[in-house]
């Protein structure tokens, strides 16, 4: 009786798989797309790009006291420095969560996300409760995920309105002294790098 | 008190769309609340029939007659609606808190309900589907002169627009202008020319030529 | 526009549900439809600002029940469609109907890598001198164009602080239309949750967007 | 809330698209949809904010896409349940499933011819003087409290004058919660379009809403 949003989905989605079908048949055939390039296109985002290219970034700045500071002051190069750069990810800047302030990423008019350190972003930041909530409340969207933070802490929400592309170094987590970046990398989170959780437990990766 | 079927209200079936479904719904809504004696089912009756029927813009197109030709009516209209209007015989429901907006030459008044659909049933009878139609109640408070063109109106450019969003239980009316050309008419024959849309706003009365 | 994609502060679209182990793409369809979209961006010669006003230039009612990738179909078929290289008649039979266009390039396999690796920044040079410095205070401009723009309705007649200045780029109310690129000095403004939501809002937030020079009025 | 029911000044719905001859209701249902929402507020099951509060407490996407008297029924099923007047296994089959409470009285024919003709005011005595007179200046507080309210979006933090104080009347945002009628002075308040939409909009316009007193403040 209640409103039924995945039927709905469910019809919407077959008629448009149809039309993608449809439309790729059709510019094929025109020769304004080589078939070979979509599905190197697709492999990339699928299999290369993601956020473990954003995890090697953090776990140098987390070693590399030198990386770090040329993260934070020109971020798109330091990044590029690893060999991540490009599309969606041409001016980047880098976000520090200290004790006293914790970073948050959001793009309430689009979706708006760095490509080259992330890869493509999930569901739940291009839904419209993530966007609708991260400007407002971005204390309850944090519960939303588990976490809460001190009352205290300063939570500065970016809202990605320009083609400025925003990555958050979170703190590195205590306990984890002389580790390498290899096993570092293992503890940055996805959503750790949005702002929307936290590094990994180093009782977690042991 | 049984199944709302039995009182002759079979609704239409129409399997497939969310009409068909909604019917379903509705009837389910009325059937439990007969069941447990909510309600009458002539309460029901009553009330469809009455917003059917009974009430709508004829109510208001007699307020708008009386205050063309009655000065002392106009004067107390625009000051006070709510009795006024009363004094005809309407008020009630959505006409508790009614007030009536004057047309001139330099200005020209229009109502919307942005939040919701708030509309003076007492004197209009119940608004149309434009009027609650999110085209409409996005428009009118940032581009009234937009949502007059797409009802074939244009106002000249120095002409104020003011629009009254209905946020409280006030219920607005427009008076709009006694069309030129309609000197010595009863008050009878004037109503004809006030038509629903000249009282929100978004039309102007009808021109003498058609009635004649 | 002030259109279904600009909802930052928006109630009642619930909790944020983060899906675990969530794949890069739901269905093969998403993959295609994501592929063809950057791949025929390049024979189209649109740009990003105007695939952004594509997106959301749709009711809202219509934009908020679409799943993601649908609306970035729907608008690389509305792109499409405006310059005539597929007719609705072409995807409904999913058949060349009309010889194709003459177009000046396209993306090829062996070029993948290198237009990814490349990108497509908007920094350009200028030689005017931005009008604002960092710690500035700035209102955000009070307006509502119908066209495309960036600066959300959550943010206008709201003040705010230069954060940054972060250079002159391509200004996308003017990219979108097609009215070519026109830089401007592009900032970081940042502002209190206070002034943006009122007194009983959380004093700890603040919220940051980047902001063209036209968007921002000195105070 | 900052509801979708909240669309002054949302571009992208469209043009107003007005039906010739339009009949009161369009279908058979939509009339008793409509007559169920008067009985049920002639029986005083709940307040009128309280269901306009339901109504638009749907999430933005249903809310956009039910037609307006399938908003009602849906709402009616919302209210019921809160309201422990049905149970959802009694929606889903039509009718009630003993054993049930019978109401202490039903509404009948006479209450609601009742209803249709005489005066139920929201005016109430004033607990005070009014803070604002006629001409006044008074800014529309920036507020964006999570329950109901009936201050429009497009109206907060700006700037407007008194035209009329109203009286004072029942306040939405306390009786939608049912708190109490918590009666305040009801205003008149006129803006400039200029104030609301920016320097390029239109100069001839003004808009007024009622404000409560509570969303008020000096400028």
């Amino acid at each position: 009786m209640a409103y039924d949003q995945h039927d709905h989905d469910r019809l919407e989605l077959s008629e448009t798989q149809l039309r993608v079908r449809a439309l790729e048949t059709v510019l094929t055939e025109k020769g304004y797309v080589d078939p070979a390039a979509l599905d190197l296109l697709i492999e990339t985002y699928e299999t290369k790009v993601g956020p473990h290219n954003g995890a090697r970034v953090v776990a140098k700045a987390w070693t590399d006291p030198a990386y770090r500071a040329r993260l934070f002051k020109e971020a798109t190069s330091a990044i590029a420095e690893l060999g991540f750069a490009g599309r969606q990810g041409e001016h980047i800047v880098a976000l520090e969560n200290t004790p006293k302030r914790h970073n948050m990423v959001v793009c309430t008019l689009c979706s708006c996300y760095p490509w080259p350190v992330l890869g493509l972003p999930p569901v739940w930041y291009k839904s419209a409760p993530y966007r609708s909530r991260a400007v407002a409340d971005p204390r309850g969207v944090l519960k939303d995920f588990g976490i809460t933070l001190p009352k205290d802490t300063e939570i500065r929400v970016w809202d990605s309105t320009s083609e400025i592309r925003y990555l958050v170094v979170p703190m590195r987590p205590p306990g984890t002294e002389g580790w390498n970046e290899d096993k570092l990398a293992e503890l940055v989170t996805r959503d750790s790098m949005i702002g929307a959780g936290l590094p990994k437990s180093p009782k977690d990766v042991k | 008190m049984t199944h709302a079927h039995n009182h002759g209200h079979d609704f239409h079936h129409e399997h497939g769309s969310e009409l068909s479904e909604m019917q379903l719904r509705t009837l389910a809504i009325e059937t439990i609340l007969l069941e447990k004696g909510y309600i009458e089912q002539a309460a029901i009756d009553e009330l469809i029939e009455t917003y059917e029927k009974k009430i709508g813009p004829r109510n208001g197109a007699q307020v708008v007659a009386k205050a063309w030709v009655d000065p002392k009516f106009r004067k107390w209209l625009l000051e006070d609606g709510t009795a006024a209007i009363g004094s005809l015989g309407f008020g009630g429901r959505s006409g508790n808190h009614l007030v009536a907006l004057e047309n001139t030459p330099l200005l020209h008044n229009m109502v919307v309900c942005t939040l919701c659909s708030c509309y003076p049933w007492a004197v209009l009878g119940l608004p149309p589907l434009w009027y609650k139609s999110a085209p409409y109640r996005s428009r009118a408070v940032a581009d009234p002169r937009g949502v007059l063109k797409d009802f074939g109106i244009e106002l000249p450019k120095d002409t104020e627009i003011r629009v009254w969003d209905s946020t409280a239980e006030l219920r607005y009316m427009v008076v709009p202008m006694r069309p030129a050309g309609t000197e010595g008419w009863s008050e009878e024959k004037l109503a004809d020319l006030v038509t629903r849309d000249s009282m929100i706003g978004t039309g102007f009365p009808k021109s003498p030529k058609y009635l004649k | 526009m002030n259109g279904g994609q600009d909802i930052g502060g928006m109630d009642g679209f619930g909790p944020v549900q983060p899906e675990p182990n969530e794949p890069v793409f739901h269905s093969q369809w998403e993959k295609r439809a994501f592929a063809l979209t950057l791949a025929a961006g390049v024979a189209g010669g649109w740009n990003i600002d105007m695939s952004r006003f594509a997106r959301e230039n749709r009711p809202p009612n219509e934009y908020l029940t679409m799943s993601y990738y649908q609306i970035w179909f729907a608008a690389l078929e509305a792109m499409l469609k405006e310059r005539a290289l597929v007719s609705d008649d072409e995807i409904a039979v999913g058949q060349t109907l009309k010889a194709p266009k003459p177009v000046s390039c396209i993306l090829k396999a062996d070029d993948v890598a290198r237009v990814l690796y490349h990108g497509d920044p908007t920094e350009r040079e200028t030689k005017t001198k931005p009008a604002f410095k960092a710690g500035d205070r700035v209102r955000a401009k009070m307006m509502n164009p119908v066209t495309h723009t960036r600066l959300p309705r959550y943010v206008r007649g709201h003040l705010g602080t230069i954060d940054r200045v972060i250079g002159c780029h391509v200004f996308p109310d003017s990219n979108a239309a097609g009215a070519g690129e026109n830089p401007q000095w592009l900032y970081t403004v940042r502002f209190d949750g206070g002034e943006l939501w009122g007194a009983d809002a959380d004093p700890s937030v603040t919220v940051s967007v980047d902001a063209w020079e036209p968007y921002l009025l000195p105070t | 809330m900052n509801s979708a029911a909240d669309m002054g000044g949302m571009h992208g719905f469209g043009p107003v698209v007005p039906e010739k001859n339009e009949p009161v209701f369009h279908e058979e249902w939509e009339g008793h949809s409509f007559a169920l929402n008067m009985v049920t507020g002639v029986a005083n099951l709940w307040n009128i904010d309280a269901f306009r509060f339901k109504r638009e407490s749907l999430p933005p996407p249903e809310y956009l896409n039910l037609s307006y008297y399938g908003l009602w029924t849906r709402t009616l099923e919302l209210m019921m349940l809160e309201y422990g007047i049905a149970t959802p296994e009694e929606l889903k089959a039509g009718h009630a499933i003993a054993p049930f409470k019978q109401a202490p009285r039903a509404v009948t024919a006479a209450d609601c011819d009742n209803m249709v003709r005489c005066a139920r005011p929201f005016s109430r005595p004033a607990p005070g003087p009014a803070l604002f007179k006629v001409g006044d200046k008074v800014r529309a507080k920036n507020m964006h409290p999570k329950h109901h309210t009936r201050l429009p979006r497009y109206t907060r933090g700006h700037v407007g004058e008194i035209a009329r104080i109203v009286g004072c009347h029942v306040f939405p945002d306390s009786n939608a919660s049912n708190l109490g009628e918590d009666p305040h002075w009801l205003y008149t308040v006129r803006f400039d379009g200029h104030e609301l939409w920016g320097a390029d909009s239109d100069p001839k316009v003004r808009v007024c809403i009622e404000a409560w007193e509570p969303y008020l403040e000096k400028p």
